[in-house]
């Protein structure tokens, strides 16, 4: 049994020294109210302890004045936990745009996270010190749940949709990742590892790392393999919405609403077409529903991400450049995944 | 020992006042209080299929409006009837009980439990029908066209919804029975009727479910193709 | 000091002025009540085929809540009973709403992230 | 009316009572009485308890060290589901209503019996067979899915005996809705005359708002297991992403009753304790109104606040905030009931016996579990500590602290009116010392290991959580130990005790007009009432003072 035993957790991020002053904050309101309770409750116990059966104490029916008192003060402490927790919960939830994309599919019992250049771990993140990460996740199965105690954060990776968490090192280690939501028999075993190093440790591990083929390129080679440009070709009489420049668009539908065509949108898409159809095209598109995995979808949408508009800028502001990290001397890198590149590397199949 | 002469009216209800209570009128207070506090927790009951029903439709209105379609609107209508006359004959039911004319008192019940049959007979037919078109949700699901997955999903609650009210019907039938056989011995008297009251409003909570459920599930796609 | 007249030998807040008997309801209220649930049904089945857009749910569900309150008021004598009745049945109702317009509130507010995105630098 | 008034009611040997009145097992398998009712759910739910702690012993066991070494995983996750629904939905929510409740609720308010007594009998039938589907799940190899059956995993994944155990607590479910709605039309419609609402007893007011969360909440976690049933069934898709469903609709279905049923587990031992601490200061209640209407204040409330246990659950931001800001007003009311009791020891003449320490134990320990509430309600902090064992620390003093000191302190202080008998004062107030000792090292531990981020359910750990999982395991022995000791001595008082008088503690109650063990009737006439609730001193000085 190991003799030293830490009290309380490391903080490891940006987030995680203004959670520990709120939690220090409730921690010193909730010590005060539990020691007046406690002191009051065994001074009244033995200061009016019964003497003799006789003794009879005076009748108080209350005090309108003391219970609105003790009704107003802790309301209004409360508030302020409230106002408090719900910055912090704004700033968790608002990822920042130069952040560094990650894509995490939790599968039952395990973590498979890929980065935007296509490296892939399993159980293990590697991120550079003092830069955002935008963590996008989804999961194969069941609800799990992405949890870096050191850096406060947590997030329910839920089937069938995209969960964003995102967080800022500001501490090199190696700090634990846990799946927090119950997800079956081994769910003690999906625990992982969060490392942070220098960033120019980062630049050698990324360079040196078995880096295959960048996502778009793995998008590219889907797809061709499904034949989607049957539909989805630039030129006009294309039978499918043209999907140069569509990521981060506002795009109308056919029943009217205008919605952003983000990844839950792409996702949503090419699992379920016609849910979310674009206003004056057919609903013949077929749902890929277990044709392509979540990995696959991921690499098409990286792949859609990386088709500019011939003629317009990168995107709008909510297109985030797509932001690889600039590795110099990486072989057989392609900037856009040009139709009909041979694909990259063979191991991607799962 | 002579035969007991028959108890008067009044005998009759003292004896099926209960120890506990102090008049007869507190018992129906409570058992009238009692039956609309279990319709309460009926409302919530479904409120749960409710809540689920909004939600997925509001998700994809278009796809459940295309399943709907397929429902036929001619014995929904026609069972909507049906249960509002069930809901006629079970009031004029508790009127003739609480008027002590034994006759009608039967009748009434009587007609109420035939339609409930044929609420529950027309259900059937439908069921049979849809089922026979593999519009029963699971792998044997088939749906033309791109609106599958909410075709099922609106089907998943269609048998729910309806069969937890269908579920309901044979419970209400089954109630109404024994208070026709309890009838039939003469067991109710003005004074004392509020088992027939009760039953009463635990039918019309049934219909009123219905009536809900009709439009929901019948009336949300006609206004298309 | 204290109220020294409590409830009638009755006990329980079944305290009304007159013993109330069952108040008898007329067949003829029936009849016409359910003449009108009758002419409702085929209302609603003939609104549903024109196309209100969002009305028509609206539309749909206020024929059947009227149906509802009909049946409700008459056929389950609600309009002659004590006022506790009331209160129970609307809490009931009340507590369906909260159901569904907070369980509602999270499912139409999942995608006003990207708006708060726009005032937070 | 206090004791030194009138002489107390003279116990003429041998004592004729409710347990005299019939004799062998129809006489209690079908009884009508709501006392003996009353006793038969004592029996049940104390064999549930027990074999709740069973399986929390085990849990225990096997976390003393880091690897999962005592019982495979999949074993260890039947333990801590199986843990959960025993203790919740078999002990937890029908303790004190079923025991107590049925007991005191129709003596207080000076009536006969419940407004329903055969629908009280059938409660309790239907809760054995509920019972009776779980346990047939539990030894055909249990269920893994926790007690919350999350989907998908409870409806796609889990290939346990999820269904007999959904049914069970379907079923159970049923059990507390005929108990709620037999307590609502008794308090509604029987009360004696002269007692008016504000002449009740504040143990009736928090089993009416009780009964109003069990009619209200219940029917909804029957209609959401339902729908897992048919879902795993027919293979539906209401909460399986892959046909269409979404998760989170299911958390919101679960969550809408099983937060409300947190307050159905700790409003009855605030009633329990809002009787014990006037009878043994001998002063009136601080404050009545204002803890009566706290009472329906919380199960009101208890119903808009649910989100606070999805913070992370990708719920939308929005509906965070709602829940977040509606938690801190729910935590109000019971702050409300804590500061009431504190004020109504001031100036009293406080006597320290067991039912006093239990109920002194439950306001320390309750006020902790309340606080650490408002850490969770914290959107900053939750977001850390959920899922981890700063929830199952908040949770169990609740439950253990609150809940269940709250019963024992029940138990003790009625058990000379339940079974006429006195128990031996020493031994019980060691027990409560144990308990409470036992309590503190179990759980107080796993704070700091919550915030330390162990999540919960975990049966293997990172090795530096160790020893203070070795602390709550000892903890937990000890508590063990302090819970078996009162199913010793009441059983022994049974036997041996003392006879008890009709009113030992000098209370002001109805129950204790009457002669202990109360006859079947339970009054003699029906009892007048014509004096405020918790008027200790004798009646002409107080119609003197007007």
């Amino acid at each position: 049994m190991r003799g030293d035993f830490p009290l309380f957790p490391d903080s490891a991020s940006t987030i995680a020294s203004q959670v520990d002053h709120l939690y220090f904050y409730l921690l010193a309101v909730s010590a005060f109210f539990s020691v007046l309770i406690a002191v009051l409750v065994v001074v009244f116990a033995i200061k009016f302890r019964r003497r003799s059966e006789a003794d009879l104490p005076p009748t108080i029916h209350g005090s309108l004045l003391l219970e609105i008192t003790w009704s107003a003060i802790p309301l209004g402490i409360a508030l302020s936990f409230f106002v408090w927790g719900a910055k912090i919960y704004f700033r968790m939830n608002r990822p920042p745009d130069d952040a560094l994309q990650v894509y995490v599919v939790a599968k039952q019992w395990m973590w498979k996270l890929q980065h935007a250049d296509g490296t892939r771990e399993i159980n293990e993140l590697h991120v550079p010190l003092g830069r955002a990460i935008e963590l996008k996740m989804t999961s194969e199965d069941v609800i799990h749940s992405f949890f870096v105690p050191a850096f406060r954060i947590k997030k329910d990776v839920v089937p069938g949709r995209y969960s964003t968490a995102w967080f800022q090192a500001t501490k090199a280690g190696r700090y634990h990742l846990f799946c927090s939501q119950y997800c079956g028999t081994n769910h003690a075993k999906m625990v992982g590892w969060v490392d942070v190093m220098e960033p120019i440790d980062y630049q050698n591990w990324l360079a040196g790392g078995g880096g295959s083929g960048s996502l778009a390129a793995a998008g590219a080679a889907l797809f061709q393999q499904h034949a989607c440009n049957s539909c989805h070709r630039p030129d006009s009489q294309a039978r499918g919405p043209n999907l140069e420049g569509l990521f981060g668009r506002t795009i109308t539908l056919s029943n009217g609403r205008t919605i952003v065509a983000d990844e839950s949108y792409i996702r949503e898409s090419i699992l379920n077409p016609t849910a979310k159809l674009v206003e004056g095209f057919q609903p013949i598109m077929p749902t890929y529903q277990g044709l392509i995995n979540e990995e696959g979808v991921l690499e098409l949408i990286a792949y859609i991400r990386s088709l500019q508009h011939p003629n317009s800028s990168s995107g709008t502001r909510m297109l985030p450049p797509t932001n690889r990290m600039p590795a110099p001397n990486r072989p057989g890198q392609e900037t856009g995944g040009a139709p009909g590149s041979r694909p990259a590397d063979e191991e991607r199949k799962p | 020992m002579a035969e007991p002469r028959p108890l008067s009216r009044e005998e009759y209800a003292a004896s099926r006042l209960q120890h506990h209570f102090v008049s007869m009128e507190q018992q129906r207070d409570a058992s009238t209080l009692a039956m609309w506090v279990f319709l309460v927790t009926e409302i919530l009951f479904f409120g749960g299929f409710f809540l689920t029903y909004t939600v997925y439709r509001w998700q994809d209105p278009v796809g459940f409006a295309h399943a709907s379609q397929n429902m036929d609107i001619v014995l929904g209508t026609v069972n909507t009837a049906v249960l509002i006359i069930s809901s006629l004959t079970m009031a004029m039911a508790v009127h003739s009980a609480a008027t002590g004319r034994r006759k009608p008192l039967l009748a009434y019940l009587s007609a109420t439990i035939l339609l409930g049959f044929a609420f529950l007979g027309i259900k059937a037919v439908e069921y049979t029908d849809h089922i026979h078109h593999h519009l029963f949700p699971g792998p044997g699901f088939r749906f033309p066209g791109p609106d599958k997955p909410a075709a099922e999903m609106f089907f998943s609650l269609y048998f729910g919804m309806t069969g937890l009210h269908a579920l309901h019907m044979i419970i209400g039938i089954g109630i109404v029975g024994t208070l026709l056989v309890m009838a039939y011995r003469g067991r109710f008297t003005p004074e004392y009727h509020s088992p027939i009251e009760v039953s009463g409003l635990y039918w019309h909570f049934v219909d009123i479910v219905w009536i809900f459920l009709f439009p929901l599930l019948y009336l949300i796609g006609r206004h298309l193709k | 000091m204290s109220d020294p007249v409590g409830p009638h030998p009755g006990g329980g807040d079944a305290v009304r002025p007159h013993a109330m008997t069952e108040h008898i309801v007329s067949p003829k209220i029936y009849v016409a009540v359910f003449a009108i649930l009758l002419l409702m049904t085929g209302t609603t089945t003939a609104v549903s085929f024109v196309d209100l857009g969002p009305w028509s749910t609206v539309v749909a569900l206020g024929i059947a809540a009227f149906k509802a309150t009909l049946v409700v008021l008459f056929f389950m004598h609600i309009k002659y009973s004590r006022p506790l009745m009331r209160i129970v049945i609307f809490g009931g109702l009340f507590w369906l709403a909260i159901m569904l317009l907070i369980t509602l509130s999270d499912f139409m507010t999942r995608g006003w992230l990207p708006v708060f995105q726009r005032f937070e630098p | 009316m206090s004791a030194e008034m009138t002489p107390p009611l003279v116990d003429a040997p041998p004592r004729e009572s409710f347990l005299t009145a019939g004799y062998g097992v129809k006489s209690w398998l079908l009884t009508r009485d709501h006392k003996r009712i009353a006793l038969l759910y004592l029996a049940s739910i104390t064999f549930f308890f027990f074999l709740g702690g069973l399986f929390a012993l085990l849990i225990r066991l096997e976390l003393l060290t880091p690897e999962g070494d005592l019982v495979q995983p999949e074993t260890y996750n039947k333990l801590f589901t199986m843990h959960g629904i025993v203790m919740v939905f078999f002990f937890l929510i029908p303790s004190i209503p079923a025991v107590l409740g049925n007991f005191f609720i129709p003596m207080m308010i000076g009536a006969k019996d419940l407004a329903f007594p055969r629908l009280n009998l059938l409660s309790w039938y239907v809760y054995m067979i509920g019972g009776l589907f779980t346990l047939w799940a539990v030894v055909h190899g249990g269920v893994d899915t926790g007690w919350t059956f999350y989907a998908p995993f409870s409806t796609v994944s889990s290939s346990s005996h999820v269904l007999p155990a959904a049914i069970g607590i379907f079923i159970t479910g049923f059990s507390s809705i005929l108990t709620g709605l037999n307590f609502i039309v008794t308090i509604h419609t029987m009360r004696a005359p002269g007692m008016t609402w504000f002449r009740l007893p504040l143990f009736v007011w928090s089993h009416y708002a009780t009964s109003l969360i069990m009619v209200l909440g219940t029917p909804v976690i029957a209609v959401t297991l339902l729908l897992v049933a048919l879902e795993r069934i027919f293979h539906l898709g209401f909460f399986d992403p892959a046909l269409g469903g979404d998760p989170v609709l299911f958390q919101h279905l679960f969550w809408f009753y099983s937060h409300p049923a947190v307050y159905i587990m700790v409003l009855p031992a605030m009633g329990v304790v809002s009787e014990i601490v006037p009878t043994f200061a001998r002063k009136s209640v601080f404050g009545y109104r204002f803890v009566a209407y706290a009472s329906v204040a919380i199960a009101v409330l208890g119903f808009l606040v649910w989100g606070h246990h999805m913070f992370v659950s990708g719920q939308s931001v929005y509906a965070g905030l709602f829940f977040s800001l509606l938690s801190f007003f729910v935590a109000i009311p019971s702050a409300v009931k804590v500061f009431n009791w504190t004020a109504t020891m001031y100036k009293g003449s406080i006597s320290w016996r067991t039912p006093m320490l239990y109920a002194i134990g439950f306001i320390g320990l309750f006020t902790i579990g309340g606080l650490t509430g408002l850490f969770l309600a914290t959107l900053g902090v939750d977001v850390h500590v959920h899922d981890t064992y700063f929830i199952i620390a908040h949770f169990h003093y609740i439950m253990v602290g609150g809940a269940i000191m709250g019963y024992l302190g029940g138990i003790h202080y009625w058990w000379p009116k339940i079974s006429g008998k006195l128990y031996s004062e020493g031994l019980a107030k060691f027990a409560a010392f144990v308990v409470f000792v036992g309590f503190n090292l179990t759980f107080f531990p796993q704070f700091i290991l919550g915030y330390l981020g162990m999540p919960r359910r975990y049966h293997s750990y990172p090795p530096e959580f160790q020893v203070l999982n070795v602390m709550s395991t000892a903890g937990a022995s000890i508590l063990g130990f302090g819970y078996v000791l009162p199913l010793a001595y009441l059983f022994w008082s049974m036997r041996y005790g003392r006879d008890a008088s009709s009113n030992p503690w000098g209370a002001t109650g109805l129950e204790w007009q009457t002669t202990s063990p109360p006859p079947t009737e339970n009054f003699p006439v029906t009892p007048v009432v014509d004096w405020e609730p918790y008027e200790y001193r004798p009646k002409k000085e107080v119609a003197a003072v007007g």
